[in-house]
């Protein structure tokens, strides 16, 4: 059995574990969007106007949050080791790592995000959009995140110090994939934001494999 | 050039005339550059507050130029493993985020009497505020690692990567610029500048930047005899 | 010849350059007295490692 | 390896070490803590970049590419066996098999020559220390790979125990296999003694 196969099914059955899966993130996701009417006020005009941005903007931090998972535990008990001795290289190893965080930490919180831009009161006809963009963002998020994961390796604060790495890096997701939610709302062509969202998130996939391989070689020396 | 000043002694030779003698210089330039940004005529239109610009411009520069020195000073660490590579861009990143500061504030000032509030999200100072959020990312990654090596390289490679996505970054607030249409107080840059702009203007950023250098020098200096005296102190307690 | 007056403007201008000259001024303080600190450091601990290699030199 | 030198955080571990092993052989890396044992089975399995000299690895074919080498022919056993505590022992023998080329039939039959069979279904945080090493143990076996880098590999074994690790050992040698291993008591098989302490070659 390829080497990869083996490391990606592994990473899925251990998210989808005993760990609850994705449903702490999930609850961090809704538990974000119920603050913003408690802190803006439950205007419907006010909240609607940036109910999709919101949405995102609590996506962005929710895929933050399993981040550590990663790699810390391999690092800490010595499986990051073997994986650098393993049929196929370390960058192969984080593709499949960043791959196993996309679809069972991005795809439940894409299924989640229209459900809580609808709750913020965006209109109906935009959830399919936010699904797509919330999925397609997930990507970039989960990618670009791993690299924050794999650099904070043998730091002291991990979670906090993720954030701080990764967030400016945010940028271009939130802002191609709000964007396209908000251009199809006002009637504009929304499908160069999703195109751009889509290619930052192939980009990600294709290049964060290797700074994650060599932050978790650095890692290891 | 590089191969030759890789060698800590060398450096040491050469930065031990050349910071002071670039630090002069810049001395000489910004004095220069400010006697003619107050000598200059006032801006028809924003009246005094263009003056302002000559300290923005070549401060949101120098934020770029920093950054760019940074992502050449960690390549150069990670692929010829130089260790005063890392001492470069551990050197660099405080000054870079000096830079985006101050970019930030005098940008904020020059452009309050307009705008009428401190701060608006203008595309251009936006992307400078998220330079300045890689920066505080990089040096916090560096501290946050007690290895000194593996910090240093774990924080080049954070800093590569923050190179490849600052274009993204500069493009995609570009885009959402176009999306939101905020004001823009940065027309006053370009061709459209009368002539007697541009010499302050050029004077004030090759300031700067030779500013930057000598005091990069410097900072590099004290990065090598840190590493001496702990070297040292290791010796005395082994 | 010099136009010091920003008239109204005087309360963006100077906060600007005020600024401008605090944070450079940090920048080359702390980094000259950086470099100071750590090259005296390097010469205490030579000293003291000579001194230790051969006690009877003055 | 030859003029094998390692630096770790400022201070010089050792240096001008030239060692070589062939198929069959066992080397047994003595010296007190800190000499630099551990990191020298890490530098041998590519984790740790040596600061001088170099490792090359020879097949029966001549000389391999260090990757290569090191991603089908070397087993790292450090003091951590990579286990998830949460997982059970056989669901993580299967990975850790699997992912060094083993399949699942030769980690049956490790498990089975190991007597683990009855801990499959635990979880590996209800196991003993010694029960972990065994199923560390079990992965060596079940994966064939010529190499074996064990740091303090006897530490949890109980005198039984070793005498079955033993009995791997010397089967793995005699299999043309070879072995290198940080100890601070001696092995269980003939070994060709190795002291880090003293591989202090002219300074660097």
């Amino acid at each position: 059995m390829n080497g990869f196969w083996v490391m990606l099914r592994r990473e899925m059955a251990m998210a989808w574990g005993r760990g609850g899966g994705p449903l702490l993130a999930l609850t961090f996701f809704v538990a974000t969007a119920t603050l913003l009417p408690l802190a803006v006020g439950a205007s419907p005009a006010r909240l609607a106007a940036v109910a999709p941005g919101s949405a995102w903007l609590a996506l962005a931090l929710a895929s933050l949050l399993s981040l550590e998972r990663l790699f810390e535990r391999d690092y800490e008990d010595g499986t990051l080791d073997l994986l650098a001795l393993g049929p196929v290289p370390l960058e192969a190893v984080a593709f499949a790592k960043g791959l196993a965080q996309w679809l069972t930490n991005g795809a439940p919180l894409a299924l989640a995000a229209p459900v809580v831009a609808v709750a913020l009161g965006a209109e109906l006809r935009l959830v399919p959009l936010i699904f797509l963009s919330a999925l397609i963002g997930g990507l970039g998020l989960a990618f670009t995140g791993g690299i924050g994961a794999a650099l904070s390796l043998g730091s002291k604060r991990g979670g906090v110090l993720i954030a701080v790495l990764v967030l400016p890096l945010f940028a271009p997701p939130v802002i191609f994939g709000a964007g396209a939610i908000e251009a199809f709302a006002g009637g504009l062509d929304w499908h160069p934001a999703l195109g751009l969202l889509a290619a930052y998130g192939l980009a990600a996939a294709a290049l964060g494999p290797f700074a994650m391989a060599a932050a978790c070689r650095n890692a290891l020396s | 050039m590089f191969q030759a000043l890789a060698n800590p002694q060398r450096f040491m030779d050469f930065s031990r005339w050349a910071a002071p003698l670039v630090g002069i210089i810049a001395v000489i330039l910004i004095a220069m550059g400010l006697w003619l940004t107050f000598s200059v005529p006032e801006d028809y239109q924003q009246g005094d507050t263009v003056r302002i610009m000559f300290i923005h411009v070549p401060a949101a520069y120098m934020a770029m130029f920093c950054y760019a020195c940074l992502g050449g000073a960690s390549f150069m660490g990670l692929v010829f493993r130089h260790s005063l590579a890392d001492a470069a861009g551990r050197a660099c990143a405080p000054l870079g985020a000096g830079f985006t500061f101050l970019a930030l504030v005098t940008g904020s000032l020059w452009g309050r009497p307009m705008w009428g509030t401190w701060w608006v999200w203008d595309a251009r100072m936006t992307s400078v505020l998220v330079l300045l959020l890689l920066y505080i990312g990089y040096m916090a990654l560096q501290a946050a690692i007690d290895d000194e090596v593996k910090a240093a390289r774990a924080a080049s490679i954070l800093a590569l990567v923050g190179l490849i996505n600052l274009p993204i970054i500069k493009f995609s607030v570009d885009w959402w610029n176009t999306l939101h249409q905020p004001a823009s107080i940065f027309r006053a840059g370009g061709p459209t500048m009368p002539a007697a702009y541009l010499w302050p203007l050029a004077l004030m950023a090759f300031g700067y930047m030779a500013l930057f250098g000598s005091l990069w020098m410097v900072r590099v200096r004290s990065e090598v005899w840190r590493k001496r005296a702990n070297g040292l102190a290791l010796q005395a307690a082994g | 010849m010099l136009d010091l007056d920003p008239g109204k403007y005087g309360a963006f201008l100077w906060p600007a350059f005020a600024i401008s000259v605090l944070v450079i001024g940090w920048m080359v303080v702390d980094s000259l007295s950086r470099a100071r600190h750590w090259r005296k450091e390097v010469e205490r601990l030579e000293a003291l490692r000579s001194e230790a290699k051969d006690p009877s030199r003055p | 390896m030859q003029n094998l030198a390692i630096i770790r955080g400022e201070r010089l571990l050792f240096q001008g070490l030239d060692l070589s092993v062939s198929a069959g052989e066992a080397v047994a890396l003595t010296g007190a803590n800190g000499s630099g044992k551990t990191s020298l089975l890490r530098a041998l399995a590519g984790l740790i970049r040596p600061h001088a000299g170099d490792v090359r690895f020879e097949g029966p074919q001549g000389k391999l590419e260090p990757e290569d080498a090191r991603s089908q022919g070397v087993h790292l056993l450090g003091h951590q066996d990579g286990f998830k505590a949460t997982r059970t022992a056989w669901e993580e023998l299967l990975f850790q098999v699997q992912w060094t080329g083993g399949t699942e039939a030769s980690a049956r039959q490790a498990s089975a020559r190991l007597d683990l069979d009855r801990l499959a279904g635990l979880e590996v945080r209800k196991l003993s220390a010694g029960q972990r090493r065994r199923l560390a143990l079990a992965r060596l076996v079940a994966s064939p790979r010529s190499l074996w880098l064990l740091d303090e590999p006897m530490a949890p074994l109980d005198t039984a125990r070793r005498a079955v690790f033993g009995d791997l050992m010397a089967q793995h040698l005699a299999g043309g296999g070879m072995i290198i291993a940080a100890v601070h008591d001696p092995l269980p098989i003939a070994a060709r003694a190795c002291d880090l302490s003293s591989a202090m070659g002219p300074s660097l």
